[in-house]
């Protein structure tokens, strides 16, 4: 064991996981998270929580996974290299490790334009890849980079996030193996709609031997409606989403369009199971955490299994 | 008068205000016709530029316009020249011209 | 060369609001080439000013010079012998220039009349843009050629990002993302083993980060 | 016809070193430049008063939409001055004897009563004649015979709306001379103010208070007594005439004389200056003053108009005044569209601005009354005892281009022209288009004035019309109603115009194009005959009946129609070509070799232009160059001979610290200027000027004269700067400027102040801040020309050599022409053997085989040791400028070799385009019209006596998949296969499927035998009417709707003849190397589409053939005899001067930093070795763009400087007390 999550442990074990996303509230108050934290628990091997997503000022994601550690929710805790540099990097590491944060995924994050404060100065000090790096550094020869050794090397089962449907196409696998090689242990994929190219993407993957090496999770998100359907596809940097499935949810009347997003997620993850080299599934239910458990129960997948 | 409108630039645009004219015209070749292929495009963009100055330090920025004309177009030369010392009558003279009246009680007019 | 936009007047006109009788200084270097400091800007500027101070009731005298440079000493020295008749001297020559101006007539309040921008190339006549950003650990050689440090918006050097669509950028349609012409160039040199490579973190030190730097060549001193 | 060819080795001996041009439009105009400049003298015979011809009277022109009279003023100025020319106009040839090379010529000037060389085209003349009309004059007396005026005996009472209100307002002052006075007491009779008192036997007396200066009394006074005295009257001096003039504008002005066209009559304001006129300056006393208002003696009037013309209120018309119908005096130049004075400048810009006197309407000339107009001359120009003269002229040769008239309308009665004032002629409308034009470019339509909407316009009237004897088609028209309708539409928007047309004839380059433009900015064509116009009497709208395509009759409403008319020969020029001794067609065209384009029946005389057959402009200049060319090959040795050398004395140099000596010269321009301007006060002030030594003010500063006093002034008083302040510095400035020179001054030295065109033109009614503008104006001359610098012109030997790139016929006419022309050529052609696309051709237009005639080109570049030939050969370097250039060219051994040499003429040429369409390639059934004439002349097509034979027009061309663009011979190339084939194989069958038959000029002839002969036309649409063709081993199947029938037909044909068009060869790196534009189908961009066909935009370079564009290979013969003449210009000189207005490089502030390399739309700035930008002034334009963008402003330009300019900027805003604030 790495880090001994439980993420790790229900992955070392074989089984199809499940993970989910929290994002933190734009402000201080602890029981909005606890709230979301209730429809997450029972139904999830680890809970993401972001770090200032699109550049939008939210309560820190180390404090966010203390609360739903708390509230008896693994936390995997999102750090982006945009707004720290490789010293503050190390530091929120350590503490992160300290409180028994378990699971990590690295991220570059997104450009500050989008975000509340366009003037920021950004930081990219180091990025996502060699941020990866350091942590298995850190992890597992204990040292900082500047060499020192570390007291206490903290201990993380470390994720990368990827998007199969991003440009160049060709780039995506080389890049899944980059990551891979820099010492990511999973990777959880950009919400996938377009089957057909996800499939064509994994088989690369298989080619290079990759499932056997990094843990995949498949990013899905339930729609709920055929308009949010259409606004995601323009608006979204890189996000997929084929005709037949916006036409799919559009043929419903819109009373009946979330329902039906909510089936069409179950039948994806159904279908993601069933594929090999597919380790597990990222619920991305964006402001629709309530629904997690329906949709996971729906396709199967619960109860979790508990790891010793 | 000048080779082509391409000659100008906007020292001398701003030199003639500095020198107290309430307003300056610039009359090119027609669009596509420059006698020197595109001389009075590049006389337009300056003649712009000279007008987002003057906008910018409160001279006014209807003082300054560029004509394209051909060489057989007298009547419209009058006509724009006419439409140009009206333009200027109605916003008046120029404030450099207005502060050296009251500095001096001299007014230089606008002659057509 | 180095690049630079003219300040919008008005924030020179406040600049200049304690002074009557300044200079206008120009530079044959860069920002002439760059069309925003040389000899016919100096003599728009003036003008400009001019127009506008006495438009606004309160003349103002203006002498308009142009050095051969601002950033070297011999050619400030030529301004010496009346620089200390003027009470500002509104410098329309690159950062660099303004303040070693500065740095040599320590009585004059010294003004910047543009604001600087990049290194950068000529597009076209009227298009400037960046190149390099000086950051003084170049690694062009692995990355066929295109600096990821100038052209990727997060300086990513394990790009691209997730934002990358189409060859184009998140942050501006108009900009191409810097990773996408990185690999399409890698592919054209056949040097795609090099985008495979973990590269090792970035030295900053050598940037701006470490304050301002030097360059001493003893062999040239 | 052998015409000209024997002269072809240019055999006389001892020629004659000038050429007699006749016709000054812009064919003759080019050829007379063409050989002027190269040293040939030349005198230009027109037979109008002034040059321009037709395209003078253009408004804009196709397919460029440049104004015409624009591109063409430069032209006529040059001729004007040229010295190696002698203009002739108003002139006509009597007769011509002598042989090639040595001609006499005998020149018939008529009488145009005003001295050339003594008019300055000032105009004053025709604005005091006070005729409008032509006149029914009274017989004139017997000489000695007693003269006696008729006495009215029909009167009639002319009365305003309300009665007489008498004006004193700058009367006159009348008294009775007690000398003369008789006691008649007539002037009491006439006295309607009761001032005067007279009883019988006692002498009249008029008083003052209560006279109102309107002279009745004066018209009254007895002839033979003339007891009334006049005092006060401005102009009195010069004449009663000159008087009543200056009065009549005075209260024009105070009483708002009505425009023309304002019909609502005024009150009689009683000036009197209508019976003053009628009695004291016409002689006749037809009108008399009474209460009421004017009585006239209409059975006695004239008719003249000029009672109408001088009163100030509109208060007369010309109707009131007689019983007779009045006869307008038409202006011509304007297509009758307006009226004109009997003395009459030609048009604004005429060249020489010289009136003429029309001896059909001008008083004096018919009863000796009158003579105003020479009374006001200034210059004593006007005489109206002139006679026709003659002059006998020695010259070599002769070129022939007096133009065309255009088709008398009225012969196709159907369109109702002459009848319905609404139907005008295209010409008429081009007047109405023109800003010049009478309407002053507002589209009115005749009859009432009102804007049309909808205009149709009716092609081929007279052209292509064999009930009228014009089978040929006019080749211009389809563009030009193209170009009418757009330009109209650009006067006004809300016009919707509608051309009905045959076939599109836009063959041209870039015609195409424009059609298709036209169509974007809704011009309308509809492809139908119309039959018949009919006009609504009430309205003066327009009913147009036609059948449409789909064979319905349609009947529609127009508010005007424009007749697209054709052109034709004039009777007189017929007439002239029988005096010349030269043949011509049936319709009048003269008849040439296709081999010889320009050489007529008769040795030496070579003709150009539109009189050989219907051409647009840039064809006429093309062939004016080429038949220049052709005219004065034989002439070489005499070049120079007749020309004289100006020379100047040298040049005074200022010194630094000279003193500024400035001489000012402020001009009347006769009263131009001074009736308005003070000018007497503008030279007071000029004085004070600093500077400013001497200062006067001519009456015309520009007269012989005034010219001679200004050297003299400008080296007595060592003047170093001179200011005139006159008219246009377009017109007039390089005469001053040669003024200066033959002073010993630079020319720089000068600046000019235009305050007649710019001043007391448009301030007439403002003297005094116009003299306030001219003062102004002068001040910054002044300032202008004390910032003045003397300027070198940069003099760089020529080298005489040619280098010709390409071996075809283009490039082998034009080498040996340029050998004739005693130039030395080096000939490129990339090929092994010469002869490029015309080896693959067969036969010319006339049946005589290519092989032969190249053959015999040969033949010459053989014998003729100035030509040297480089087959297999490439250019690969080319350097240097105009009058030198080097050349680095590879050889077929590999070596490499640099021609030195003074022009380039680039012939390139192009070949048939061959696309792999409908099996063309693979099949044996398909074929290209070159295959195709290629099998007719071997012999292969033995067997095809019951052949049938479908031939595919545009095959290729105008399509955007293949070549874009309008190939021009395809149609004319499938005619002429098909008729021959037809006449071998008389059973044999021939369709040819087609889009527009475009069979211009005489072309259309052929089109007509072959029709006549059998040949089957099918006209189809790509894109609604697109024929399927499948084509395989098994056969050829072609289903097209023929719609002449209106009926599917499907053809099964043995060959399918393909006509692809011509395509040019690949030319990108030559073009790259010289520097020199190509379109976007690869044909090299000419420097001026309409007037400098054959240049090339840098100087020095010239092209011909089918690398300009598609074309015939006569057509390419005259291009390279054209492009020759062109270079003739500049290698028949030992040296060129350079102006003196270039931009120069200051590289001591020089940041290298490319924008003037960038800006100059010449690309003539470049990096030197020396890190500096550097302007070559020989290629330098002097547009100064790159002074404006210097950011380093370290380029300087002449007279154009910021020095200059700044201190014309400084002098306008400086009032005389203050100078320029800083």
């Amino acid at each position: 064991m790495k880090s001994g999550s439980n993420l790790e442990k229900v992955l070392a074990a074989g089984h199809f996981s499940v993970t989910a996303e929290c994002g933190p509230p734009r402000g201080a108050d602890p029981d909005i998270v606890r709230k979301k934290a209730a429809f997450v628990k029972g139904n999830v091997d680890a809970c993401n929580v972001t770090d200032n997503q699109t550049s939008v000022v939210r309560m820190s994601s180390l404090a966010g996974c203390l609360l739903i550690k708390e509230e008896g929710i693994e936390p995997l805790i999102q750090m982006v290299v945009r707004d720290r540099n490789r010293i503050a990097l190390q530091s929120d590491l350590l503490g992160a490790s300290a409180m028994g944060v378990r699971n990590l995924l690295c991220l570059s994050g997104d450009h500050q334009k989008f975000g509340d404060d366009p003037q920021a100065k950004n930081v990219f000090d180091i990025d996502s890849m060699q941020l990866i790096h350091m942590v298995k550094t850190m992890r597992d020869e204990g040292i900082f980079p500047s060499g020192d050794k570390i007291q206490g090397a903290p201990q993380f089962y470390i994720g990368c996030a990827v998007n199969p449907f991003a440009d160049p196409f060709e780039i995506r696998v080389p890049r899944l193996k980059l990551k891979m090689e820099a010492g990511a242990d999973f990777v959880q994929t950009q919400c996938i709609y377009n089957m057909e190219k996800f499939k064509k993407y994994l088989e690369l993957a298989k080619q290079e031997g990759l499932p056997d090496k990094i843990k995949i999770l498949a990013g899905v998100t339930p729609l709920k409606s055929a308009g949010m359907a259409k606004f995601m596809r323009r608006m979204v940097a890189g996000m997929d989403i084929p005709d037949e499935v916006v036409n799919r949810i559009a043929a419903e009347p819109k009373e009946k369009q979330a329902a039906k997003g909510i089936e069409m997620c179950i039948e994806q993850i159904q279908e993601l199971k069933e594929m090999e080299g597919v380790a597990g599934v990222h619920v991305m239910a964006i402001e629709w955490e309530e629904k997690l458990e329906e949709i996971i129960g729906g396709a199967g997948l619960l109860p979790r299994p508990v790891m010793a | 008068m000048l080779p082509c409108t391409g000659r100008i630039d906007e020292s001398l645009l701003l030199k003639a205000f500095e020198n107290g004219a309430d307003g300056v015209m610039v009359i090119g070749c027609l669009e596509g016709d420059c006698h020197y292929v595109s001389g009075n495009i590049r006389a337009r963009a300056r003649v712009e530029r000279v007008y987002a100055i003057l906008e910018r330090i409160k001279i006014g920025p209807n003082r300054i316009r560029m004509y394209n004309l051909s060489a057989g177009e007298g009547s419209k030369f009058a006509a724009f020249a006419n439409e140009f010392v009206d333009q200027i009558r109605e916003i008046g003279p120029s404030p450099i011209n207005l502060v050296r009246a009251g500095n001096q009680g001299v007014t230089e007019k606008e002659a057509t | 060369m180095i690049t630079g936009t003219p300040k919008p007047i008005e924030e020179i006109l406040e600049m200049l609001e304690p002074y009557d009788n300044i200079i206008v200084a120009g530079c044959h270097g860069c920002v002439t080439v760059c069309r925003v400091g040389g000899e016919k800007e100096v003599q728009v500027l003036a003008s400009t000013l001019r127009l506008a101070r006495e438009a606004a009731g309160r003349t103002i005298t203006i002498r308009e010079v142009s050095l051969e440079r601002q950033c070297d000493p011999e050619y400030i020295e030529q301004m010496r012998p009346y620089v200390g008749d003027y009470q500002a001297v509104l410098s329309i020559a690159c950062g660099a220039g303004i303040q070693f101006l500065a740095e040599k007539f320590t009585t004059t309040p010294l003004l910047p009349g543009i604001n600087t921008g990049f290194l950068g190339v000529t597009v076209r006549q009227g298009e400037w843009s960046e190149r390099c950003q000086g950051c003084g650990d170049c690694v062009l050689h692995l990355t066929g050629g295109i600096c990821p440090v100038t052209r990727c918006a997060k300086s990513l050097f394990h790009g691209p990002c997730g934002g990358s669509v189409q060859g184009i950028c998140e942050v501006d349609k108009e900009v191409k993302c810097g990773w996408q012409l990185i690999i399409d160039r890698l592919k054209a040199l056949g040097q795609m083993e090099n985008y495979g490579k973990l590269k090792p973190y970035k030295g900053w030190n050598s940037s701006r980060d470490g304050g301002p730097r030097r360059i001493i060549r003893e062999d040239m001193i | 016809m052998t015409g000209n060819l024997n002269t072809f080795a240019g055999s006389t001996k001892n020629p004659t070193g000038a050429v007699m041009v006749i016709g000054g439009g812009i064919s003759g105009m080019q050829s007379a430049l063409d050989l002027a400049n190269a040293g040939i003298k030349v005198y230009l015979v027109e037979s109008s008063p002034a040059i321009g011809g037709k395209m003078a009277q253009l408004d804009k022109t196709f397919p460029t939409n440049d104004c015409s009279m624009c591109i063409v003023s430069p032209k006529l100025v040059e001729v004007g001055r040229h010295k190696n020319i002698e203009l002739f106009t108003h002139s006509e040839v009597k007769s011509l004897s002598g042989d090639a090379g040595s001609f006499k010529a005998t020149i018939v000037r008529h009488a145009r009563y005003v001295d050339v060389a003594a008019c300055t085209g000032c105009g004053l003349c025709e604005l005091v004649c006070p005729v409008t009309k032509i006149s029914y004059f009274p017989e004139v007396p017997a000489e000695k015979e007693k003269k006696s005026r008729a006495k009215a005996k029909e009167k009639r009472l002319i009365k305003g709306p309300g009665l007489p209100h008498p004006t004193s307002s700058h009367k006159w002052t009348f008294s009775v001379d007690e000398q003369a006075c008789s006691m008649c007491g007539s002037c009491h009779r006439a006295c309607l103010h009761g001032a005067i008192s007279w009883e019988k036997k006692q002498k009249a007396v008029i008083d003052q208070d209560k006279c109102t200066g309107c002279g009745a009394c004066f018209a009254a006074c007895p002839e033979k007594f003339l007891a009334i005295k006049v005092d006060g009257a401005p102009d009195l001096d010069k004449s009663i005439g000159a008087a009543v003039h200056a009065r009549s504008e005075i209260l024009g002005r105070e009483f708002g004389r009505s425009k023309s066209g304002d019909s609502e009559q005024k009150d009689c304001i009683r000036c009197g200056l209508c019976a003053i006129t009628c009695e004291k300056v016409m002689h006749i006393g037809a009108l008399k003053m009474v209460e009421q208002g004017i009585e006239a003696g209409v059975d006695i009037c004239q008719v003249c108009g000029a009672c109408v013309s001088v009163c100030p209120v509109s208060f007369l018309t010309i109707d009131q005044v007689t019983s007779r119908t009045p006869r307008p005096l038409l202006n011509f130049f304007n297509e009758g569209l307006n009226g004109r004075k009997p003395i009459n400048i030609h048009y604004p810009q005429a060249v020489p601005r010289v009136p003429v006197i029309d001896a059909a309407s001008c008083v004096q000339l018919n009863t000796g009354a009158c003579g105003t107009c020479a009374t006001i001359c200034g210059v004593g120009a006007i005489h109206y005892d002139h006679r026709e003269t003659e002059t006998e002229i020695d010259i070599g040769s002769v070129i022939f281009s007096p133009g065309i008239e255009v088709f008398d309308a009225r012969m196709r009665g159907e369109f109702g022209y002459g009848l319905y004032k609404n139907v005008v002629t295209s010409i008429e409308f081009e007047r109405l288009l023109s800003a010049s034009g009478p309407t002053s470019g507002t589209v009115a339509r005749p009859g009432d004035g009102q804007h049309p909407k909808k205009i149709a316009w009716i092609q081929c009237v007279g052209s292509r019309d064999h009930s009228c004897d014009r089978d040929y088609c006019s080749s211009v028209c389809c563009m030009y109603a193209t170009k009418e309708a757009f330009i109209a539409r650009e006067h006004d928007s809300s016009i919707k115009p509608t051309i009905f047309y045959i076939d599109m004839r836009s063959f041209g380059k870039n015609f195409d194009e424009y059609v298709k433009r036209a169509k974007e900015h809704q011009v309308r064509f509809v492809r139908a005959m119309v039959s018949r116009v009919f006009e609504d009497p009430l309205t003066g709208d327009l009913e147009l009946r036609y059948v449409d395509e789909s064979g319905k009759r349609q009947t529609e409403a127009f508010d005007m129609v424009v007749l697209s008319v054709g052109i034709q020969v004039a009777k007189q020029t017929k007439e002239l070509a029988a005096t010349l001794d030269i043949e011509l067609d049936r319709y009048g065209f003269a008849v040439t070799d296709c081999y010889q384009p320009l050489a007529t029946s008769r040795p030496g005389i070579f003709v150009s232009g539109a009189v050989k057959g219907p051409k647009d402009i840039p064809e006429t200049v093309c062939e004016a160059s080429a038949a220049a060319e052709a005219a004065s090959a034989s002439l070489a040795e005499a070049r120079g001979s007749l020309i004289s050398k100006e020379v100047l004395p040298p040049e005074r140099t200022p010194g630094p610290d000279d003193e500024l000596r400035i001489g000012v010269f402020i001009c009347h321009c006769g009263t131009n200027i001074a009736s308005v301007v003070d000018v007497a006060a503008v030279t007071e002030y000029a004085r004070t000027l600093p500077g400013v030594v001497y200062a006067e003010h001519p009456l015309y500063t520009c007269s012989q004269d005034s010219q001679e006093r200004m050297r003299e002034i400008i080296e007595e008083h060592r003047l170093n700067r001179v200011v005139t302040s006159a008219c246009s510095p377009t017109t007039h400035e390089p005469l001053f400027q040669s003024t200066l020179q033959q002073a010993g001054l630079n020319k720089y030295f000068f600046d000019m102040a235009n305050i007649r065109d710019q001043c007391s033109w448009v301030h007439a009614n403002d003297p005094i801040l116009a003299t306030e503008k001219a003062k102004r104006l002068t001040r910054m001359a002044v300032a202008n020309a004390t910032a003045g610098e003397p300027l070198d012109e940069l003099e760089f030997t020529v080298d005489s050599r040619l280098l010709v790139v390409g071996g075809g016929v283009a490039g082998m006419t034009a080498a040996i022409e340029a050998a004739r022309q005693g130039f030395g050529v080096y000939l490129i052609e990339q090929e092994p053997v010469l002869g490029g696309q015309l080896l693959h051709l067969q036969r010319s237009a006339d049946g005589r085989k290519f092989a032969d005639f190249l053959l015999s080109l040969n033949e010459k570049i053989a014998a003729d040791d100035r030509i040297k030939v480089f087959t297999s050969s490439q250019v690969v370097e080319q350097s240097g400028f105009v009058g030198s250039f080097e050349t680095e060219i590879v050889m077929p051994s590999g070596a490499t070799r640099t021609l030195k040499h003074g022009a380039i003429l680039v012939a390139t040429g192009a070949e048939e385009y061959r696309p792999e369409i409908h099996g063309l390639g693979t099949l044996d059934s398909v074929m290209t019209q070159t295959d195709f004439e290629t099998a007719l002349e071997n012999g292969t097509a033995a067997d095809w006596h019951h052949a049938r034979v479908a031939m595919l027009q545009c095959a290729g061309s105008r399509d955007d998949e293949h070549l874009p663009y309008c190939s021009r011979i395809c149609c004319n190339h499938a005619i002429k296969n098909g008729l021959r084939f037809k006449k071998m194989f008389p059973e044999a069958r021939v369709d040819v499927l087609y889009r527009d038959m475009r069979c211009y000029g005489l072309g259309e002839l052929d089109y007509r035998e072959a029709r006549q002969a059998g040949v089957n036309f099918i006209r189809f649409d790509p894109e609604e009417n697109p024929p399927a063709i499948s084509t395989g081993e098994t056969g050829i199947d072609i289903t097209v709707t023929d719609p002449s029938i209106r009926l599917q037909v499907r053809l099964q044909p043995d060959l399918l003849v393909l006509s692809t068009g011509m395509k040019p060869r690949d030319t990108e790196e030559l073009a790259s190397m010289l520097r020199v534009p190509r379109n976007d189908g690869g044909f090299f961009i000419e420097a001026h589409a309409k007037l400098r066909p054959v240049d090339l935009p840098s100087e020095g370079l010239f092209m011909a053939g089918t690398a300009h564009g598609p074309k015939s290979s006569s057509e390419t013969i005259a291009q390279a005899q054209a492009a020759v003449a062109r270079a003739a210009t500049l290698l028949s000189k030992d040296s060129k001067k350079l102006s003196g207005i270039v931009s120069r490089v200051d590289p001591t502030n020089c940041a290298v930093c490319l924008t003037c390399v960038r800006a100059c739309p010449y690309g003539v700035p470049f990096i030197n070795d020396q890190h500096s930008a550097e302007i070559n002034p020989a290629l330098c334009q002097g547009c100064g763009i790159c002074v404006a963008e210097c950011p380093a402003k370290t380029i300087f330009m002449g007279r154009y400087d910021d020095r200059n300019i700044r201190a014309k900027i400084e002098a306008y805003c400086a009032s005389e007390a203050s100078h320029s604030p800083r």
